[in-house]
């Protein structure tokens, strides 16, 4: 049965008749268990709204646990097309017993609260608009196996949800077809329990609800995708022949879908054999040990990971650096130190990788802001692990990485496999000589040759321990101080190589922003947010390390620049202040780390209580 | 087997060559830094003499290690094979890599004691499990020779060092751990023993999985005093051989005949044949189970037992299961790895 | 036989005898082969200078192998008692075959070169003195045991350089006596040969040596040890009961001297028993692993290792640093990156260290400059370690921690042990509540409970995810926010705990040095240099991490400050830049990493350089 | 031994008490996270029923573990012992460290098979070899749950998943593992047999070196379909218990007696005795040979042997061949770990 807030008690607060409907502009959070299947309820909703053309985000927020514990899948509808994450979310689905009195209590005002009917709240709020499903009933009406009743139940708000805000139903049914690959029976098992919800709605809901869809045309040629499914097809098309890695949360889905992938786009169509090689290792040290072996042999190799087994990996880092092989490693950030958060999101490593490894190391990082770039640095990041001889790691996190982003589809590789200074038994005698350590070309990258190289000279000994031009030992001070010194001049290359970073500044700005990755989103909206209160920005989005000079002239043209970031140490405004000295005082750091993206509001709050007190970022070193 | 993958080459004149017209030169390595004496320099010697013998091409073989003594030993030969000085205890993650990605290539790889049995164990048993296609060699002297003489976990219990004093803990028997994780290919030998060294690394060189050699190659510096079960002295006294090998390549025929019983002959994937001469005992290495009886035996007993422990070519190796094209990953071509434009317009079709 | 360079030949540069003697102010260099027993003989000579009251260094520069290769053992005698490593070594002993035409080559005009007869020198120089030994024949003759030919070879360089330089020969009767533990018949051997060598040169060589000592009183109560005995035995005294290490160049001293110490000192006198124990684990990262569990459970406990096994520990230093468990970490440093030259000096882990492990994470490191701060920190550190809980790393070096350097008798430790806030049983009953993770003294550091502990409520579950206060597992935004506000909180606490830089402020100097570790004994005799020249500096030695205000006012204090480090990245100064953003571009690095210990010449030069053309540090980002 | 360490509390009016005064509840954890069904659970719950009949004083068991559902749930038991949640792969080295400097501790170690048998090999291995004293479960489902179904290192060869497809590596036995790491008390079990599992707890408490439970315990979520051979159908249908096994507490009096041959005692080193009741075979746990041909054939014949696989009390722990004094190092008085003033002068001058 349904609650019907009578007239009498209407809250003040609740939406005046007059006023009109919100339209393609609100959040609804879907509160459930995990393990109970509600992933499919939300996809199905999420694409269905997507596919009537409404610019939408999905954020799962889950616990590190298989089944059982508290789940909450936000959905943003937003015709202005913002993606980031929104602290209100006006409608709740309340599924989840265990926490449906909190989920309550955090409604805004006039928001929808769509609740399983065998939940009983003990503060009910009166300024909130209800609608009781007997989900459970539903369920069973629909004669599914027991073992899918939790399941079907989900698909109960499914049906409620799409006739409250008016969700086209064939739609729905879309999104079925293509969530079970066209399964005919299972697809008609679930658009059954729908069309009973939204039926039972029709009738029972009488109240009005003040938040709808309508079609408009904000999603055409788009499709979604989550970040690290978007990397493995990148590295698919980066020609990956050699991937070894190690489970954990967020970055195992990239490794899944490469698996997948490799599988439909990389077998020999007469033999059906493979032309790449995936081993599952027993630790993230020997993952990136076999990505390095591999790469020596000159095989485009990669893994991915997150925090922990980037710490695992870090003798092997140095070595990649100090030895100069190429390898790709994915690191999918989630919370740290330690094991941390593994299901909760950060931009916590983005220090602790550029400088990976004991002695003098520096890493090339690149700095994914989207999934489609998260395609793109999917095979670019081997064309510049070859070109630069060095591992390179992408920095993506588990926020780009698993949940569904809109985008255009992706772009082909706009340019052919760069698999940089190789020289093979032709070259070699041609060349005659050969020296993997030397200098020739003054870029402080050098050449080398691959195991199996016929000519004579061809061969050297690839070592972690200090050489000369030969890569022969040696302790000779002069022999390891040039070595080093053209690593970083190797390094100082990489600046020019690396992609740069996107700039939008804005004719006359005091204040610059500075952000990056996951974080993108945010700051495209809080820019709006603050011209809003009259304060235009320019902005910076990085895209990797090592920095170069357009950074310079980015801060040297702004008063200040705030650095927009998900962690807590404010990680890349230190690696900031150190590339401009000349300008560390007007670096100011937002660095906000709590497991959740970053929000539009919190940003500019944050921007604008700083520009009050024009407060100066203290010491942090 | 590569033993005429490459075309011979002309040979210089005069030179005494092999098969594919290289000298025994062109399998030299640099300057030994190792002591004067060490087990680790004659074993570098046997391994240039085989790899001569069977005229392998050096551009083919890698040399892999990781760090220590022993581990520096391959920029002793081969100079004309590429090398790869990994970290301490992680070359064996390093050869998955490399071996999986160009089939042509031959793994060979050197460690100790210290880098397989202390700091590598678990990559060393993995790789085992694995079935990668190499040749893995441990010099084993039951210390850490490179940083001066502590115990490494192949030292025999109460054995005494100088620096270190006595070691209380039981020893990894290296033969038994590869046994237990499904190695087919099995020897304990002694760096002493040259003949016995040299014809198991021909039939190492010609198996097609992993083929684990353990090697006691006393450290002349830190553990070769009369009382170490790792000494020269005691090895000569004390080797127990389980049989006289002879390797003999598919391209000689065995016409020689045997009384029934005093000989085994092992025949391995494509060809060559591994004779074993009855000694003592009757042995038979192609039997898991007494292989492991003798193992523990041996052990109990503080046997000095060397020979081919064990042989069975039956396991797949990692290439295998991978299911991969016959060319090796390295070298095929950008078009067989990037797909077509067409291909990325499906998937973003299907994606949508 | 033996060069008389007669006088039409004598050199023009070489030393006109109207010019005095050089006493007590050069340095000798014995060139050798490792494993050849040259150890012997060089500590000989070094502690018969020190014991003729005349200060002296000792420096090894060996290579990273057993036997075979070149050694080079430096010995400065300076009546000034400069201890930093010095280029110019006037006395050349020419030993090894294989690098004697080179090492003559190095040697300066007016030099002696001391040679085994039987090396043939192609270029002779004609503007160094020679002094011909027949070695072999002298060892041969002395009747010792066949295998010890070369050995006592050695000794016989030893006999010849007391005679040309004028060593007390009692004086190096008592330091073989004192070298060979009083065994008569080892003593009687070696000094057999260094009297015969004596009366050898005595009566061979004619040629007048411009250069010899005269005792003095520039030692009275000193002693020579090296760092990393001194940091043994600091930590016997610092109360370590529970050590866990592997072994690796050059940080394996510490153990074998712990070992040893704690032999003669911690054990029971009535059963012999010990009141400690050691473990040679299988790898650094259970090292680490170990010395968490018992520093967990209430000991005392550290590891010591190298750059290769810092980079191996990253996990467990992260979880450390999170799970806040003292410990007490070694960094021998030798130069990396990777494998690196183990047999070589760098201060190259100081950023690494600092951030060890993914995610958000600063560790507290201690700087020892001294052996005598070895000694101190080796104590002091468990008392940090156990009042922060939380890992400490002490960063020594190869140079401090493998050479002989002069010291005051150490000191006592001045105040008893400090466990910190470990609540007993009892004092659990007492205070009734107790949440781990609770900042009740509002400095960051929160209470904790051993295990064993039999009061209701003591129990606690230890963990690298996130917690709240009562170290629960928790998701909660809240909570993870807090909880590293809190961490970070402590690291400030922190900045008042660790040893203050040691500041030597000169009134109106416009130039400031900063400097830390073996880098000191280079800053002060740089220091005088300057002087002469007209430059006043003044001196800050930073002896740990975090950095506090006083490292600020020294920075405003000066114009610029130059900060000098054995590293290529100028690890330090980034922190310093980063510390005081408002001074990063009057920060100016002279990092220098070629694998020997700075010399005076070097930072001089290097600053004077700097001081012309007054060039800016620039982008090092 | 430790059941009778504490002085009996007095017990609660009326409530039901074990030696110490302790009640049932006293034993209890935090509620379960883990899936509804899940193995690990079962195991807990005998966990926390063999504590309480011991008479286990909570404060001094540490609960320790690594990474995974397994390694989670320490936290569903003994909420009045201390635990610690140690990186994945390495609670070995962390338990090492604790029960080192505090012998008073009883430490009680819950892995999973990817925990210890891939990550941590290298760690299980080498704490076996020191023997050190602790109870070391391993909650075997041949899947890594926590990450959603990969094969773990336990995994039966051509076995399949859902999403991980075939397995194509043979399983890695971490009872034979553990055979010839030099570990004295290895068991089998199944999460199936909460009998089997409470007796086999009980010696293990009362073992005194590193004692080894594998139990296979059933991931429901992830591999428990039939033709898994870790799943429960699999589990009940296919058990072969080696014996029926009882413990007797030091304090009862064994005065039924068996007809010979029918039973074999195992005398613990203070006391208590494992009564090994024949069934089908005879096998003896003392011999390490017989255990070792045991398994060999188990693992040929994939049969799901469990009981007692073998015992000996024989090999020192880590503890012994440390030599300490009997007081636990963290118990000693800060006089004894610093030494004295003079013993610091006297140090002096031997250096000077
Ligand atoms: C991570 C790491 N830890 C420690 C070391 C120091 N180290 C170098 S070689 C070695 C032991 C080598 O012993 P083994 O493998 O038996 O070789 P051997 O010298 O005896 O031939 C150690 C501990 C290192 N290089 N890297
Ligand atoms: C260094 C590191 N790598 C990977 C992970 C991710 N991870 C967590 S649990 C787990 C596997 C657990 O499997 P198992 O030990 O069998 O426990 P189960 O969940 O099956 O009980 C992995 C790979 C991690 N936490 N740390
Ligand atoms: S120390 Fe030992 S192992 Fe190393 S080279 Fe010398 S003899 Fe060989
Ligand atoms: S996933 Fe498997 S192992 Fe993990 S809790 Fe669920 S059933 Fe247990
Ligand atoms: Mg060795
Ligand atoms: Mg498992």
């Amino acid at each position: 049965m349904v609650s019907t807030v009578d007239v009498a008690t209407r809250p003040q607060a609740a939406p005046d008749r007059a006023q009109p409907d919100n339209v393609n502009d609100f959040a609804l959070v879907a509160a459930t268990v995990n393990g109970s299947g509600s992933q499919t309820a939300n996809a199905t909703l999420l694409r269905a709204l997507f596919k009537m053309g409404i610019p939408v985000t999905g954020k799962n927020l889950f616990p590190s646990n298989i089944s059982g514990l508290p789940t909450w899948y936000t959905i943003r509808v937003s015709k202005d097309g913002y993606t980031a994450r929104r602290e209100k979310t006006e409608i709740l689905i309340a599924f989840n017993p265990a926490t449906a009195e909190a989920d309550l209590a955090a409604m805004p005002t006039g928001g929808v609260c769509i609740y399983r009917n065998d939940i009983r709240f003990a503060a009910r709020r009166d300024d909130v608009i209800y609608c009781a499903l007997p989900a459970k009933e539903m369920a069973k009406a629909s004669g599914a196996d027991p073992k899918l009743l939790d399941y079907m139940a989900n698909m109960v708000y499914v049906g409620a949800v799409a006739e409250l805000l008016g969700i086209e139903l064939d739609e729905i049914k879309a999104a079925l077809l293509f969530h079970f690959k066209g399964k005919a029976k299972a697809v008609g098992l679930n658009y059954g329990v729908v069309e009973a919800a939204a039926a039972y709605t029709r009738e029972n809901m009488k109240e009005h609800v003040p938040f709808h869809v309508e079609r408009m045309n904000g999603t055409a040629g788009r499709l979604l995708i989550d970040g690290n499914s978007a990397a493995a097809l990148g590295a698919v098309f980066g020609g990956v022949t050699f991937g070894a890695w190690y489970p954990i949360t967020p970055s195992t889905s990239v490794f899944d879908a490469l698996t997948e992938y490799l599988g439909y786009l990389r077998r020999d169509e007469a033999t059906g054999e493979a032309t790449y090689a995936i081993v599952q290792s027993e630790d993230e040290l020997a993952a990136i040990g076999m990505v390095l072996g591999a790469g020596w042999a000159g095989a485009r190799a990669m893994t991915a990971t997150s925090g922990p087994g980037i710490s695992l990996m870090t003798e092997f880092a140095g070595m990649g650096f100090f030895a100069e092989i190429p390898a790709v490693i994915w690191d999918i950030m989630r919370m740290g130190p330690s094991t941390g958060l593994p299901t909760r999101v950060s931009q916590g490593d983005v220090l602790p990788v550029y400088y990976l490894g004991h002695g003098d190391t520096r890493q090339v990082c690149l700095l994914p802001g989207s999934v489609a770039e998260c395609f793109r640095f999917g095979w670019e990041a081997f064309d510049l692990a070859e070109r630069l001889q060095t591992p390179v790691f992408v920095l993506s996190d588990l926020d780009l990485g698993m949940n569904f982003w809109m985008t255009a589809p992706f772009e082909y590789p706009d340019k052919p496999m760069d698999r940089g200074k190789v020289l093979d038994a032709e070259e070699l005698r041609a060349a005659g000589e050969f020296a993997r350590y030397r200098d020739v070309d003054g870029d402080g990258i050098t050449y080398r040759t691959l195991p199996g190289n016929s000519a004579p000279g061809a061969a050297y000994f690839t070592r972690g321990t200090g050489h000369n031009e030969r890569a022969v030992y040696s302790e000779r001070p002069e022999d390891w101080e040039q070595n080093l010194a053209r690593l970083f001049k190797k390094h100082d290359t990489a600046r020019g190589l690396v992609p740069a970073p996107v700039v939008d500044q804005h004719p006359g700005a005091r204040v610059g922003l500075i952000a990056y990755g996951s974080v993108d989103p945010t700051i495209v909206e809080t820019r709006d947010r603050l011209r809003t209160t009259g304060l235009e920005t320019s902005y910076m989005r990085l895209r990797a390390l090592p920095l170069n000079d357009t950074v310079h002239d980015f801060i040297a043209a702004h008063d200040v620049v705030y650095v927009v970031e998900l962690n807590f140490d404010g990680q890349m405004r230190q690696l900031l202040q150190l590339h401009c000295p000349e300008h560390a005082a007007q670096i100011r750091s937002i660095a906000h780390c709590d497991g959740l993206p970053l929000t539009a509001r919190f940003v500019t709050e944050a921007i604008l209580e700083q520009e009050k007190k024009g407060h100066r970022n203290g010491h942090n070193g | 087997m590569v033993t005429t993958a490459n075309p011979p080459a002309a040979p210089a004149p005069g030179a005494k060559v092999n098969l594919i017209g290289l000298e025994k030169n062109d399998y030299k390595g640099n300057p030994s830094t190792l002591c004067q004496g060490c087990g680790h320099d004659s074993i570098s010697a046997q391994i240039m003499a085989v790899a001569y013998e069977l005229s392998l091409p050096p551009h083919r073989i890698i040399k892999m290690s990781g760090i220590g003594c022993s581990s520096k030993s391959p920029a002793y030969f081969l100079n004309r094979s590429h090398g790869f000085n990994a970290l301490h205890g992680r070359m064996p993650s390093v050869v998955t890599g490399a071996t999986t990605v160009n089939s042509d290539l031959v793994a060979l790889a050197v460690s100790g004691d210290g880098d397989t049995g202390s700091i590598g164990l678990g990559q060393y048993k993995h790789l085992l499990r694995r079935n990668v296609p190499m040749v893995y060699i441990i010099e084993n002297n039951g210390v850490y020779g490179l940083t001066k003489g502590q115990f490494s976990a192949t030292a025999d219990m109460g054995q005494k060092l100088k620096y270190a004093g006595t070691n209380e803990l039981p020893p990894i028997d290296l033969c038994m751990e590869a046994l237990i994780a499904g190695c087919g290919f099995i020897a304990r030998s002694f760096a002493g023993d040259a003949k016995q060294v040299r014809e198991l690394l021909k039939a190492a060189f010609n198996y097609k999985g992993t083929a684990v050699l353990d090697i006691i190659s006393p450290c002349v510096t830190f553990n070769n005093h009369e009382d170490s079960t790792k000494s020269y002295t005691y090895g000569k006294a004390h080797e127990e051989r389980l049989h006289d090998i002879t390797f003999v390549p598919k391209f000689e025929e065995i016409n020689v005949d045997y009384e029934p019983g005093t000989m085994i002959n092992v025949k391995l994937h494509d060809g060559p044949t591994i004779q074993l001469h009855k000694l003592g005992e009757d042995y038979d290495p192609t039997d898991r189970t007494a292989a492991m009886r003798r193992l523990e035996e041996a052990e109990a007993q503080q046997e000095f037992m060397t020979g081919l422990i064990y042989i069975n070519e039956g396991r797949p190796t990692l290439g295998e299961v991978q299911h991969m094209v016959s060319t090796p990953l390295v070298q095929l071509s950008p078009e067989r790895v990037r797909p077509s434009r067409e291909a990325l317009v499906r998937m973003m079709t299907d994606l949508s």
